[in-house]
């Protein structure tokens, strides 16, 4: 393979592939009989263009801030968790009740103890798959694709038999009380002056994601649980050698890992729903696992990533709004984009080395 | 200003209530040549987001389909005083908006009237989606229906699952009514979305009886569907546009006295429902219109006379 | 002299990525030769010869076999013009029998039942023929890593190849097997096949090759006849200077006992006793050298008493009794009792080949208080401290941020025997130190474990080099089947009995 | 439970199990090769589409069978591109292979048909009819047996006598030809299947093309088989229950089938009891539909153990660094 310059891995590559994905998806719009320019630009400037788009877009990736993270720090574990759909779900269940049964004085003690909530019913729920990982070699692709399905169940029967309110049709818990509620980032940035549009939905979770992004930079490359950690999984039996604990190391990652999905519920459930609805996760779990991938598990990578299927989330539900453009499309211009920018990134690299390292050679 | 239509999670193709809501805002707009905005929604953030763009946007009136509205609406609504709204199967208080419920409950003991009385077993089977309040109210109608026709009538009912897959499942539907088959129904009534479309086409394979619902789904298998509780989500989002942006709001309840819901007749059904049938069914359409016979709503009191959940 | 020469390589050259592996090389091998190759661990040995193989392909450079121009762009190329290869890291399929990998890709038609069939016959000759007696049906997991070799070889007999390349085939061999490989190179060599041998051991060349060429840094520096040459001057053709092929050493001044081990008994997760009651002791300021053959226990003993495996028994370290099965019967606690390791296998349990140099050399000792800033590692610490590991073990490059997969055998073990000499231990356990490792990294290898003995510290030594054992140990204890044969002292010893104890006789005392 | 009952939850647990069959058998040729795959559902979505929109307008089943397998195959050519050409990461390129799906069936059935994504339903020849085996109304009479045969066994449409015989089939072809055995060896170690002088990449490539093929006939089965129509994302998490089957049978062939007929079983009862009162209490329905899910982990946690992967899976093969 080639070799880039650094700059060229980490901009030109992912940037190229981003056009080649709009492009094969501007020609599906196209294809649709619609104008593939106006289109582009809809979501672009639906999803970047104002503030008001950024309060979605960033809302969005909050969301798969959280997944992705999640995804990310069980990965350098070599474990693959693909249960954070029902970490987040738990973690709902915990910032609802925390929210519902306690009168809290102001959302700020109402955060922490959300947050803490949220962290504790996403790491209880990751425990037990990690648990069977770890002690009896149950392989967590599977206990975790089914533990999200017993969340769902589990949901559905806590909003529909016990925490709806009388009466109600949707089963979603009532809306937490007035002092729960968190401020939304128009808010925030309106009481400092900077001008941002209310009524959007990111609030200030952001900052907490933001936090968790930084948490988990310095838990993995800077704490001896995350050196531990990544040396487990690039090697078992050195971590043995090095007399880590295999068991401690597996329940310990993994449950930090759901804790991390559930935390997402303070964005969705707490920030924006103020209650918990049934299927409140839709998908992030899953988005998680692109965006931990794509981001290459790296917070500032995720981060990215994060905020680019946010804007597409944001930009495709401006498409949705002023053109008659089908949902569907969107979900086609996300498969390219994980295609182009994750899977085929080889084939982009090999493009972009033809143009960049070709005439170099030339000269030389 | 055009009206505008917000379509719930399910997508406006749901072979549910946003696709008669999405029929009824099609009739509309070919029988006036008006245009109409339009959104299919991918998550719960965007109920309100929509709401406001298209208020903003100068859409009038706004019509959504689905309870899950509520709540969106009531923080919406009085932000703009001058955009009337239309939301149905929910009941949002406020000026400007116009609430449509329907009585499902009515419209589906019709049903289980119905299939009672065209049951030779004596069983017949009901196939939700997910197991809510809404469908435990179609469910709970239906049972009290089939009691009613035959106190010996037996009620299998069925929930497909509890992720949104569960409303696009016609496999697991299918399979279903195999099992309410294997234990004896030979009517079977879904309410299921797209897994409905599972359980209509096995039950027209295993030759038995199927009823369809929203829509008049009568069609799908001539001569095999015994009939379909309409929910007419079409005529009040029709009416909604049609009535434009002066529309009267309030709460208005659609049920048999108005047509909101009904038993469907066609010719494709025509063979499978006697005129003797067809008597007893109106007449206790009009018992329940004048009050003679009151159907429970499940939701009242959450709790159902002839169908545990 | 009008033969053509089998094989003849013309300018190859080969770059990985910024690393110039192979430069303008050209080499000429005769038919029915044995030609032995030799250089430094990184000096492009293996590169060239897959090559050759067709594994990788030249970036420059032309192939002729028996003085025919012949492209070799993949190995079927390879095979097809009679060449066969045994990589230095085995190209088996580890779940499937011997037969299975020796028919793979050789198989003659799409139903396996015939292949097999006449493998198996084919296989039954080759052993005769060979003396390479395998059990056709044992899994390659399950057999030793000499036995591995063999299907190996067989392979390529298999495949009829009339060129063999072998690619430091003794580095994991016991001397027994060594000799017996070295017994059938040269009955090849006589049915006229042409081989070509990879090897860190000047020894071998001396005996087995006809011709040598010696390579450094990428180049082809030398070819000259073995028998005009002789390994000091081997050596310092491939080291570049003069190379101490003697350890050197002065007698032991045993102290007080470090290590006690008491009834010792090992069972693996197969519920197989691999360790059945061994006793030994080890003083401060003594080697003592455990010789045996592979797989008879020296893992699992060296495994237990660093803490890596469960075993029961009594071991006391400076006379305190460790927890073998318990809370503290991890690594780590062993650590912490002044035990160093230095594991058999460097790759897979030594190092954490994905990580920098820097971060290897906190690897088990990342609870260090030097290593620690408040919540977080000190790395700005470990990797000054790295940095000096490094360069006084000479490790090359010398650069700490490089990843542990990017060095060469011999400087991944310097790496991992800094970390563990300079925790300054009481004990050191010591497996393997110099395999696959070139002679100027032995020699250097070598003295740091004199040295450190000579500090008073006490070292257990594994190793299935007879002569590394005899060089090093002041006591020599041998195991066979998970017991101890017996002791010698090197003085008194050669490799011939310590040959005999290690197939299971007993020797004179025991 | 009378044996009758039995004998229809049996026979419904039959046919759960198939679409699971299917689709976890092309992932065992493709993670046997060494290629992850956690787009199976999307290839099964592709195949149910294109074999019913097929089947719709052709009015043959078969060219509907064909479409499919050809709709999944190019899936799994995308698949291949990435992640054995181009050796990208296998995981994400299943990812993206679920979208895709999931967006271009809806977004083509839109245009096809105007029907929100569906096609219209499949009646006479263009979907796969029941089959009765011999002797199926006479084995009747014969006591347990008879029945057996008659009710469970008989009356399947054809895919699901073919998927069966793809259980022998597959294990034939692995253990027993010489593909299988280098399919095998690629998963295991691809560089020993290079130095044998095999293409890695022709094998992978073949590998990925039956796993193509099997999701064909998974997708169409659901669509034309079972169902007779496509219903937008009618897979309904399928595929990924079938990758747990699949890691349960610890990648072999019967082992695949014992743990898709489970699957199937454990779904079939809760379908049969959808809720159930054990007299002191009564086990919610929600209960009852996460059963199949809790026991699949008891089962795993206490009778299956450590299942080990193919060695080298999922992993591209790269020999220069
Ligand atoms: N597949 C590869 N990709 C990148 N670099 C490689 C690869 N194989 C070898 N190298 C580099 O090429 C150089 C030559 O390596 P090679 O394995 O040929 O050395 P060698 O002489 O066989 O050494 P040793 O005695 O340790 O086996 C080394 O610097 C090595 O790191
Ligand atoms: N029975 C034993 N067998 C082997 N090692 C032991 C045993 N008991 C203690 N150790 C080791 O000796 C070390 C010293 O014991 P001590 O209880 O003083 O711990 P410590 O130095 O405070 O270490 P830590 O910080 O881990 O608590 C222990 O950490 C443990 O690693
Ligand atoms: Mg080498
Ligand atoms: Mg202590």
């Amino acid at each position: 393979m080639e070799q880039l310059p650094k700059w060229a891995d980490l901009i030109v590559v992912p940037l190229v592939g981003l056009i080649l994905a709009f492009i094969l998806s501007m020609l599906m719009v196209l294809a649709t009989g619609h104008d593939p320019l106006d289109a582009l630009k809809l979501m672009v400037s639906g999803a970047l263009g104002s503030t008001y788009g950024w309060g979605y877009t960033l809302y969005y990736a909050t969301n798969f801030i959280f997944t992705g993270l999640a995804v990310a720090v069980a990965f350098h574990a070599s474990l693959f968790n693909i249960g954070g759909e029902g970490q987040a779900a738990l973690g709902g269940l915990g910032v609802a009740l925390v929210c519902l049964f306690i009168p809290w004085p102001h959302w700020t003690i109402a955060l922490l103890a959300a947050t803490a909530a949220a962290g504790i019913f996403g790491a209880l729920w990751a425990l037990i798959p990690a648990y069977l990982q770890a002690k009896r070699g149950s392989h967590i692709v599977i206990t975790t694709i089914m533990f999200n399905f017993i969340a769902a169940s589990l949901l559905n029967y806590v909003l529909v038999n016990q925490l709806r309110p009388k009466g109600a049709m949707d089963p979603a818990t009532a809306k937490f009380p007035k002092p729960s509620h968190l401020p939304s980032l128009g808010e925030i940035l309106n009481s400092v002056g900077i001008p941002f549009a209310k009524g959007t939905p990111a609030n200030v979770t952001l900052l907490v994601a933001l936090a968790a992004c930084v948490f988990v930079y310095y838990l993995i490359w800077r704490t001896r649980l995350g050196y531990q950690l990544r040396a487990f999984g690039k090697s078992q039996p050195a971590a043995v050698y090095a007399g880590i604990n295999p068991v401690k190391i597996t329940i310990i990652t993994m449950m930090i890992s759901g804790a991390l999905a559930g935390l997402m519920a303070i964005n969705n459930v707490m920030g924006e729903a103020e209650r918990l609805i049934l299927g409140s996760v839709e998908g992030a779990g899953f988005i998680g696992i692109a965006v931990a991938l794509m981001g290459r598990s790296h917070p500032i990578g995720i981060l990215f990533s994060a905020l680019l299927f946010g804007a597409l989330y944001q930009g495709g539900a401006e498409l949705g709004l002023w053109t008659s453009i089908p949902r569907e499309l969107v979900i086609v211009i996300q498969a390219l984009v994980i295609l182009f920018t994750g899977a085929l990134d080889n084939m982009v690299r090999l493009m972009v080395a033809k143009v960049l390292v070709r005439p170099k050679r030339a000269e030389a | 200003a055009d009206p505008a239509i917000i379509f719930d999670l399910g997508g406006k193709f749901d072979k549910s209530f946003n696709e008669a809501a999405f029929n009824g805002a099609t009739r509309w707009a070919e029988e006036t040549g008006s245009r109409f905005a339009e959104v299919e929604l991918q998550s719960d953030a965007q109920r309100e987001q929509a709401l406001r763009r298209f208020a903003e946007a100068g859409s009038n009136p706004i019509v959504m389909a689905g309870f899950a509205f509520g709540n969106a609406l009531g923080e919406v609504a009085g932000d703009y005083p001058d955009t009337r709204f239309v939301i149905i199967d929910m009941v949002v208080d406020a000026p400007n908006v116009r609430s449509v419920v329907f009585n499902e409950h009515e419209g589906s003991y019709l049903v289980g009237y119905m299939a009672a009385q065209a049951s030779k077993t004596n069983t017949v089977g009901f196939i939700g989606g997910m197991d809510i309040p809404l469908i435990r109210k179609f469910a709970c109608g239906y049972a009290q229906g089939a009691k009613a026709a035959n106190p010996d009538t037996k009620v299998i009912s069925n929930m497909t699952g509890t992720t949104g897959a569960a409303w696009n499942d016609p496999v697991k539907g299918g399979e279903l009514t195999r099992a309410q088959i294997s234990q004896g129904a030979d009517v079977v009534y879904a309410a299921a979305g797209g897994t409905g479309i599972g359980v209509l086409q096995t039950a027209a394979d295993e030759g038995i009886l199927s009823i369809g619902v929203d829509s008049n789904q009568n069609h799908l298998h001539p001569g095999k569907v015994l009939t379909s509780m309409m929910k007419r989500v079409d005529n009040a989002v029709y009416n909604a546009m049609k009535d434009g942006p002066g529309l009267e709001t309030g709460f208005s309840v659609m049920g048999l006295a108005n047509e909101g819901v009904s038993y469907s007749m066609d010719e494709h059904n025509a063979s499978l429902v006697s005129d003797e049938m067809k008597a007893t069914v109106d007449a206790v359409a009009a018992k329940i219109i004048e009050g003679e016979i009151t159907v429970h709503d499940y939701m009242s009191d959450e709790s159902c006379p002839s169908l545990s959940f | 002299m009008s033969t053509a020469p089998a094989i003849e390589l013309k300018g190859i050259s080969k770059a990985f990525g910024a690393v110039q592996a192979n430069k303008d090389i050209s080499i000429r091998v005769m038919p029915g030769t044995i030609h032995g190759i030799i250089g430094e661990n990184g000096a492009g040995k293996s590169t060239l010869m897959s090559i050759l193989y067709g594994f990788y392909k030249a970036d420059k450079g032309d192939i002729y076999i028996s003085g025919q121009k012949t492209a070799i762009p993949d190995s079927q190329a390879a095979i097809a013009a009679g060449i066969g290869m045994v990589f230095q890291h085995f190209k088996l399929v580890q779940n499937f029998t011997v037969l299975e990998n020796v028919i793979l890709g050789a198989e003659d038609g799409a139903l396996l039942a015939p292949s097999l069939r006449k493998a198996r016959k084919e296989l039954t000759a080759l052993a005769a023929e060979y003396e390479l007696n395998v059990n056709p049906d044992a899994l390659i997991e399950e057999i030793g890593v000499g036995m591995q070799q063999r299907v190996e070889i067989l392979k390529a007999l298999y495949r009829q190849a009339d060129i063999l390349i072998l690619d430091e085939p003794t580095g994991v061999l016991t001397p027994a097997e060594a000799d017996q490989l070295f017994r059938i190179l040269h009955r090849l060599k006589d049915e006229g096949k042409t081989i070509i041998l990879i090897t860190h051991k000047l020894r071998e060349i001396m005996e087995a090759t006809d011709t040598v060429s010696v390579m450094r840094r990428g180049e082809m520096t030398a070819t000259v006849k073995t028998s005009e040459t002789s390994p000091e001057h081997l050596a310092e053709l491939m080291v570049g200077r003069k190379v101490l092929l003697r350890v050197d050493k002065t007698p032991a001044q045993p102290g007080e006992k470090v290590l006690e081990v008491e009834n010792l008994r090992v069972v693996d997760a197969a519920g197989v006793e691999r360790v059945k009651g061994i006793s030994l002791e080890v003083r401060a300021g003594e080697i003592l050298g455990i010789a045996g053959v592979a797989g008879n226990g020296q893992s699992e003993l060296l495994e237990v008493l660093g803490g890596m495996e469960n075993g029961t028994g009594t071991i006391r370290v400076n006379g305190k009794e460790l927890d073998l099965t318990g809370k503290f019967s991890d690594a780590r606690s062993r650590r912490k009792r002044g035990i160093a390791h230095v594991p058999e296998d460097r790759q897979r349990e030594g190092l954490i080949m994905d990580f920098k140099a820097w971060e290897n050399t906190a690897f088990g000792y990342d609870d260090d208080d030097a290593y620690r800033a408040g919540l977080l590692m000190d790395n700005a610490a470990i990797r000054e401290d790295a940095q000096g590991k490094i360069e006084r073990f000479d490790v090359r490059p010398a650069n700490s941020e490089l990843e542990a997969k990017s060095f060469s055998g011999g400087n991944q073990q310097k790496i991992v025997l800094a970390r563990e000499i300079e925790r300054d231990p009481d004990l050191l356990l010591i497996g393997q130190p110099t395999r696959g490792v070139d002679i100027g990294a032995i020699e250097f290898i070598h003295q740091q474990i004199v040295a450190l003995r000579d500090k008073g510290k006490a070292i257990l030594l594994v190793s299935v080099e007879l002569e590394e054992i005899l060089s090093l140990s002041d006591r020599i204890a041998v195991i066979f089947d998970g017991k101890l044969m017996g002791e010698r002292l090197p003085a008194e010893t050669d490799e011939k009995e310590l040959g005999l104890m290690m197939a299971g006789m007993t020797g004179k005392d025991s | 439970m009378d044996y009758l009952t039995l004998l229809q939850i049996l026979d419904s647990a039959l046919r759960l199990a198939t679409p699971l069959l299917f689709a976890c058998l092309a992932g065992l040729f493709s993670e046997r090769a060494g290629i992850f795959d956690i787009g199976l559902e999307g290839k099964m979505l592709m195949a149910a589409f294109f074999s019913a929109a097929t089947a719709y307008s052709t009015g043959s089943v078969w060219l509907g069978l064909l479409a499919g397998i050809a709709g999944s195959m190019v899936l799994s050519g995308i698949h291949g591109l990435a992640s054995i050409t181009f050796r990208g990461n296998q995981l994400i390129s299943g990812v993206a292979i679920n979208f895709l799906a999931s967006g271009l069936t809806v977004l083509i059935g839109l245009s096809w048909f105007k029907l929100g994504g569906q096609t219209p339903s499949l009646s006479g020849d263009a979907r796969f009819q029941g089959i009765d085996l011999p002797f199926a109304e006479a084995a009747m009479s014969v006591p347990l047996i008879g029945p057996l045969y008659a009710e469970v066994l008989s009356g399947h449409t054809l895919l699901v006598y073919v998927a069966l015989l793809c259980v022998p089939a597959t294990w034939y072809i692995l253990y027993r030809t010489r593909f299988g055995l280098r399919l095998r060896a690629v998963g295991e170690n691809p560089a020993a299947v290079d130095t044998a002088g095999i293409s890695v990449v022709g094998l992978r490539y073949a590998a990925v093309a039956i796993c193509g093929v099997l999701c064909g006939l998974a997708g169409a089965y659901l669509a034309t088989g079972l169902g007779a129509s496509f219903v937008k994302e009618m897979t309904a998490g399928r595929g990924y229950i079938a990758l747990a089957a699949l890691i349960f049978a610890k990648w072999r062939p019967w082992y695949a089938l014992s743990a898709t007929l489970l699957f199937g079983l454990l779904e079939a009862v809760s379908n049969r009891y959808p809720s159930l009162d054990l007299g002191f209490i009564t086990l919610p329905s929600q209960f009852m539909q996460a059963l199949p899910y809790i026991l699949t982990v008891v089962i795993l946690a206490g009778f299956v153990g450590k299942a080990t992967p193919p060695r080298a899976g999922g992993q591209p093969y790269v020999k220069e660094r």
